[in-house]
């Protein structure tokens, strides 16, 4: 079990944002969070990330608690984020946005010391440059490398966030609404990208509210209301849960 | 780093064409006041940290150097070895309390500025060893081993000016492989956006602390050279102003560019030789460049010639 | 070939000589001055950097003086330090090597001279300087240092005016207590080191405190005095901070008897109405002493001519003065000594002469200055009574 | 003794308002126009200069050039912010350098106008209260209870009238206030323009309590910025009370340790505050 979600919950003074909700997610599957707007899904994710302390329950990654530990570490560990609206380094251009998130990468090079590099930079750059491509590659957005992320249009900064968290070679990666706000010929790029990466093997959490889109890749579903945990399972039968049904619907819709 | 080898061969040739001990004053002056801007640029052109802290590294810099000299007997590099191990100690319990506590640019900028005012005040009040007010009159000079002549005292201008020339390439040297590293893209993934440089796995406290203290070593550099070039060491060194004149020298030079700084001591250096001003004019003229390159060339002179990147 | 290369060498020294002849006629003779005419600790630098002015203009108006068979002009070349040591550095550089000045005036401040000293001691015997710094004291008059001419009477000392000052405090009100407030800054501490002896040697008990230079508002180092109870409040030394002490002095009845060795009566004259006794050390009391010595009548006219400004009686009027007296006395010097450029011997007829000026102004073995003073005695009301003093 | 410490706290207290007056400045720029307004020194200055012109070479009585002085500290505060400050909003350290780049030229201006020679106003109102051992010299209380009274009068125009409100409300949340029509641009101008004639008030009681020179603004927005973060910057009447902690606290300090350290405590108070009360002891808006 790779990540194990306890009853976690989250109260921002009164108001109880994410209550109670826990999940599980094996290594290479690919689970859906879905829920109305402000039904706690991307305070969730932020829980998860370290970006907001939890106020209750766990989060076990591969064993161990890490609810509350700051971002850096829990990146470190492998659990990666991307923004709901991208955030970016607006003066650097797109290459130089995946070099610098290349930094774990550069930690986990076993096969020679930091400081070698920091004299002689030339053959970690060249692997770490030559792994940019790639994840641009994967991305499709090899030809808007020496764009300034100014410059990019929405889908394009979305993409960008995507390259970023896979140059952190993620062992887990947190997607913050990927479709929302992008055009049909965007949502096909990322179905594209969706795809390879499950080819990959990367577990994926994806948390969006269009539903149709997630259905399609979740091999799992959860869904949530008012930050509560309301129905789980395989998506098409979570769709079809009454009581998701009412509270997409406003009714119950037979 | 072909450009900075470029631009520095002309300098190391001068001394040969120029004579005149003005001249070679000012540069010397500009080189040294230049390595406490570039210290400077490392931490705010870099990690984008607003610190006033520099004027006092600088002064503590020059103050331990002398007095480890005079109690311990050392010569100048052990001397400034001891000031070394204080700055960083100092920077490193200054950093730790204000990144600790998550302090933004301003109230980073007024704490630093509060610890720097408090050394100052140790210095001008601790007499029994700072001689407080009445500063310190420093005789000895550094000293280096030449191959032909043994170990050679810096006196002459001509080897001032060599020693402070070889410093300040050593320092740009450091700065552009600093900048150019890991180390490099981590400051200005803190500088740009800190929350983002969070998500992806940067550590952003220990690298605003790794900043603040590398910037700090320089200052202290830089201010041991000062005080020993000009012979006297007073809390003077640790004032706001002189924190004041880095930050000017960065901003007109070019911030986050690596020959910024020097550019920037280079023109506040010599200014005030070069136009005969009535001295308040000076004052004022000086106060205008600071207002201008803020309003209309926020990028500097040398950021003027190149797109602002991380030096990757 | 090698005929021809001698033939014109010789006439090019020949030419040389001739131009050199013909130039014996008139020569100009440089003259230094680095103060700190701006930023925050001026006021002494300012006010010396305006005697000379007016001086090097007479003498030039004049046509010059002669020595020997050459009339000379002073050519003065005065730079702003801004009381920064750094700038002194290159400017005394500038001075000394491009200029090649043999006289240097100033600097008034300890710190600027204390940096440019390592450096100008490399031209020991090449050029004379005149500086008023009180820490000048430490080096003048010692071997190697022959540069070094202080250009302000010294407190302490067999012909120090400090001791004379003190005699006639304790003539005229016989104090058992005085409490000294002092700038915190080289030249307060040293104040500090010179008077408590003085006064301990005649005693009489002493408190010394410091404030933070640019400080206004003294009630809270007041009140600690005021618990001393002193006879007498001796503060200093610019008149930036008398000007308050007096005042919040007065106002707080700390103490309304004040004793001076550095300031003027500015202070005393604010509060006349305030004040018991206020003695304060003034080389010339100007306002009295334009009426009877012509002298001054003239400085005081050419001041105000020069600089088209009314004469700033109450500011330490001193400084403006006495080195317009320097400019006379080192002219007077070299036309003794005979020539221009012999720094040693213009240095030994400057220290062995009496110069009558505005002052009369001598050097002792130690090669710091002596002149006659004035003490000027304010009483309540303002009643003015001055003594003259002839160390 | 206790008669001693009591003298200086009320004397602490005085001076606070001086610096208190400043801070107010400090707390209403940051609060609307985002930026810390470093050259409020300099306006002060400003207002101690004319008031000293006006009152011994004009020969105005003091209330009258203290008018002339506030309403030129006014105008310079809009020259400046129309020249500066209206590119430097809710940027902070852009703001901060350009003060600084202000400060200097405006102490350059003083010198080039008035020389360094310190200049002494005629004592405008002689004599002091004494209650047993504590004396304290008439003008300073004057002034005390002048400066309490525009600062009091500020809060409650801040808080009753309504451009008040929308001042203050602007500094709450700038979107829903510019909703609301609030005119931000001159409020914004308004404020730094207000503040400026604070500190020109400032400066002329100033200069009926001490002699005059070209950098006195230094040591005081020092102070200024000092008591504004004590208080929680923001935090209106807060700024009147961390001004006088600050003063008493100097006042008696220096009555047991050298007033060398005069400075030291509020640095200390400084730092302290920054680190464990961001919000400032009142709890103002961070």
């Amino acid at each position: 079990m790779l990540l194990k979600v306890e009853n976690l919950t989250k109260r921002f003074g009164g108001l109880v944002a994410v209550s109670d909700v826990s999940f599980a997610v094996s290594k290479g599957e690919i689970i859906g969070i879905f829920g109305p707007n402000g039904s706690g899904k991307t305070t969730l994710l932020n829980l998860l990330a370290g970006l907001l302390p939890p106020s209750g329950g766990r989060v076990l990654w591969k064993g161990e608690d890490i609810a509350g530990a700051r971002p850096n570490i829990i990146a470190s560990a492998g659990v990666i984020k991307t923004f709901q609206n991208p955030q970016l380094f607006s003066e650097l251009t797109v290459f130089e946005h995946v070099m610098i998130a290349s930094f774990l990468a550069f930690t986990r090079m076993k096969d020679h010391s930091r400081w070698r590099s920091f004299l002689w930079p030339g053959r970690t750059e060249s692997i770490l440059r030559e792994r940019a491509e790639r994840a641009l590659a994967l991305c499709r957005l090899q030809d808007a490398s020496l764009k300034r992320a100014a410059e990019l249009s929405y889908g394009e900064e979305k993409m960008l966030g995507v390259a970023m968290a896979m140059m952190c070679e993620p062992e887990i990666l947190l997607l913050d609404e990927p479709a929302s706000g992008l055009g049909n010929d965007e949502i096909h790029n990322l179905e594209s990208v969706l795809r390879d990466l499950r080819a990959h093997g990367t577990t994926l959490c994806i948390i969006d509210h269009k539903v149709a889109f997630l259905a399609k890749f979740a091999d799992q579903a959860i869904a949530l209301q008012q930050g509560c945990k309301i129905a789980e399972g395989r998506p098409y039968d979570v769709l079809a849960d009454p009581a998701v049904v009412k509270a997409y619907l406003g009714r119950s819709h037979a | 780093m072909k450009s900075l080898l470029l631009l520095l061969i002309p300098l190391y040739v001068l001394p040969l064409v120029v004579h005149s001990d003005v001249v070679l004053t000012i540069l010397i002056f500009t080189f040294l006041l230049g390595i406490l801007a570039v210290g400077f640029n490392i931490v705010f052109g870099g990690a984008g940290q607003l610190t006033m802290f520099h004027a006092a590294a600088f002064g503590i810099g020059s103050y331990v150097t002398f007095l480890s000299m005079l109690r311990f007997g050392i010569p100048f590099w052990l001397g400034y070895c001891v000031a070394v191990v204080i700055v960083v100690l100092v920077s490193i319990v200054i950093g730790w309390i204000c990144f600790k506590f998550r302090l933004k640019e301003f109230y980073f900028a007024v704490v630093t500025l509060a610890f720097a005012e408090l050394c100052r005040l140790v210095a001008l009040n601790w007499t029994s060893v700072t001689n407080g007010t009445l500063g310190m009159l420093v005789l000895e000079k550094p000293t280096i081993w030449l191959p032909g002549s043994g170990i050679v005292r810096i006196e002459q201008t001509t080897s001032w000016y060599f020693l402070s020339l070889v410093a300040l390439s050593a320092i740009l040297v450091f700065s552009v492989l600093l900048m150019r590293s890991w180390i490099g893209r981590n400051f200005s993934a803190i500088r740009l956006n800190e929350d983002l440089a969070q998500t992806l796995g940067i550590d952003t406290f220990r690298y605003k602390l790794l900043a603040f203290t590398i910037s700090n070593v320089i200052a202290s550099f830089a201010g041991a050279l000062y005080g020993f070039y000009t012979g006297y060491i007073e809390p003077a060194y640790l004032a706001v102003t002189q924190s004041l004149d880095a930050i000017a020298m960065v901003l007109l030079g070019g911030v986050s560019t690596i020959m910024g700084p020097v550019v920037g001591a280079l023109v506040l250096t010599s200014l005030p030789h070069l136009i005969e001003l009535p001295a308040e004019m000076r004052v004022a003229v000086y106060g205008m460049i600071l207002i201008l390159v803020i309003l209309l060339m926020p990028r500097g002179v040398v950021g003027l010639f190149r797109r602002p990147r991380h030096a990757a | 070939m090698k005929h021809c290369l001698r033939a014109c060498f010789a006439g090019a020294l020949l030419t040389a000589a001739v131009v050199d002849v013909a130039s014996a006629q008139t020569g100009t003779v440089k003259l230094g001055q680095i103060e700190a005419q701006t930023g925050p600790n001026a006021i002494y630098g300012y006010m010396s950097s305006q005697g000379v002015p007016i001086a090097v203009d007479e003498i030039n108006k004049a046509g010059g003086f002669k020595v020997g068979d050459t009339t000379y002009k002073l050519d003065l070349i005065a730079l702003d330090t801004r009381g920064d040591p750094k700038e002194a550095t290159i400017q005394i550089k500038k001075l000394l090597e491009q200029d090649k000045a043999k006289f240097v005036f100033g600097p008034f401040l300890s710190n600027v001279f204390v940096t440019i000293f390592p450096y100008a001691k490399q031209f020991n015997g090449k050029f004379l300087m005149l500086g008023g710094g009180t820490r000048i004291h430490e080096f003048v008059g010692q071997p190697g240092n022959e540069f070094v001419i202080r250009s302000w009477n010294w407190d302490a000392g067999p012909r120090g005016f400090g001791e004379r000052m003190v005699d006639y405090l304790i003539k005229t009100a016989h104090p058992k207590k005085v409490a000294m407030l002092f700038q915190n800054d080289s030249g307060g501490k040293i104040l500090g080191d010179i008077y408590e002896p003085i006064f301990k040697a005649r005693g009489i008990e002493t408190m010394t405190e410091y404030f933070e230079p640019g400080t206004k508002d003294f009630s809270p180092v007041l009140a600690k005095i005021g618990e001393f109870r002193p006879d007498y409040l001796f503060p200093g030394y610019s008149d930036a901070a008398l000007y308050d002490i007096v005042r919040q002095s007065i106002e707080g009845n700390y103490s309304k008897k004040f004793f001076l060795v550095r300031g003027s009566t500015g202070p005393g004259l604010k509060n006349k109405d305030g004040i018991e006794d206020y003695i304060v050390y003034v080389p010339k009391d100007f306002e009295e002493a334009e009426k009877s010595d012509p002298k001054v009548k003239h400085f005081v006219d050419a001041y105000k001519a020069f600089y088209k400004r009314d004469f700033p009686y109450d500011q330490a009027p001193l400084c403006s003065s006495s080195c317009y007296d320097h400019v006379y006395m080192l002219v007077a010097a070299m036309q003794k000594a005979g020539s221009v450029d012999d720094v040693e011997k213009i240095r030994k007829t400057l220290l062995s002469m009496t110069y009558e000026g505005m002052w009369k102004i001598s050097f002792d073995d130690h090669s710091e200055q002596v002149f006659n003073f004035d003490i000027v005695h304010l009483r309540k009301g303002g009643v003015k009574e001055v003594s003259h003093v002839e160390p | 003794m206790t008669q001693v410490v009591v003298g200086q706290i009320l004397n602490g207290i005085i001076l606070g308002s001086l610096y208190g007056i400043i801070a107010l400045g400090v707390t209403m720029t940051f609060g609307i126009t985002g930026i810390v307004n470093f050259a409020l020194g300099q306006f002060m200055m400003i207002g101690a200069y004319a008031t000293w012109y006006f009152t011994d070479l004009v020969m105005l009585p003091f209330p009258v050039s203290v008018v002339f002085a506030v309403a030129i500290a006014a105008v310079a505060g809009l020259v400046a912010d129309q020249a500066l400050f209206r590119f430097t909003r809710n940027n902070l350290v852009n703001g901060l350098l350009v003060s600084i780049g202000l400060i200097s030229v405006m102490e350059s201006a003083a010198l080039l106008l008035f020389t360094t020679t310190p200049k002494n106003m005629d004592v405008v109102i002689a004599g002091s209260w004494s209650l047993g051992a504590i004396t304290l010299p008439r003008m300073k209380v004057v002034a005390f209870l002048l400066l309490v009274a525009v600062i009091g009068l500020t809060w409650l125009g801040l808080s009753r009238a309504w451009l008040g409100r929308a001042t203050r409300a602007y500094a709450q949340n700038p979107e829903a206030a510019m909703l609301m029509g609030v005119p931000t641009k001159a409020l914004q101008t308004g404020v730094v323009v207000y503040s400026c004639a604070l500190a020109g008030f400032g400066g002329a009681l100033y200069a009926s309590l001490f002699s005059l020179e070209p950098s006195l603004g230094a040591l005081f927005i020092l102070k200024g910025v000092e008591g504004a973060i004590l208080a929680g910057v923001g935090n209106l009447l807060g700024a009147l009370a961390g001004g006088a902690i600050l003063g008493v606290t100097e006042s008696v300090g220096s009555l047991y340790l050298p007033t060398s350290f005069r400075d030291a405590y509020g640095l200390v108070f400084l730092v302290a505050i920054l680190l464990f009360r961001p919000a400032g002891l009142f709890g103002g808006r961070k």
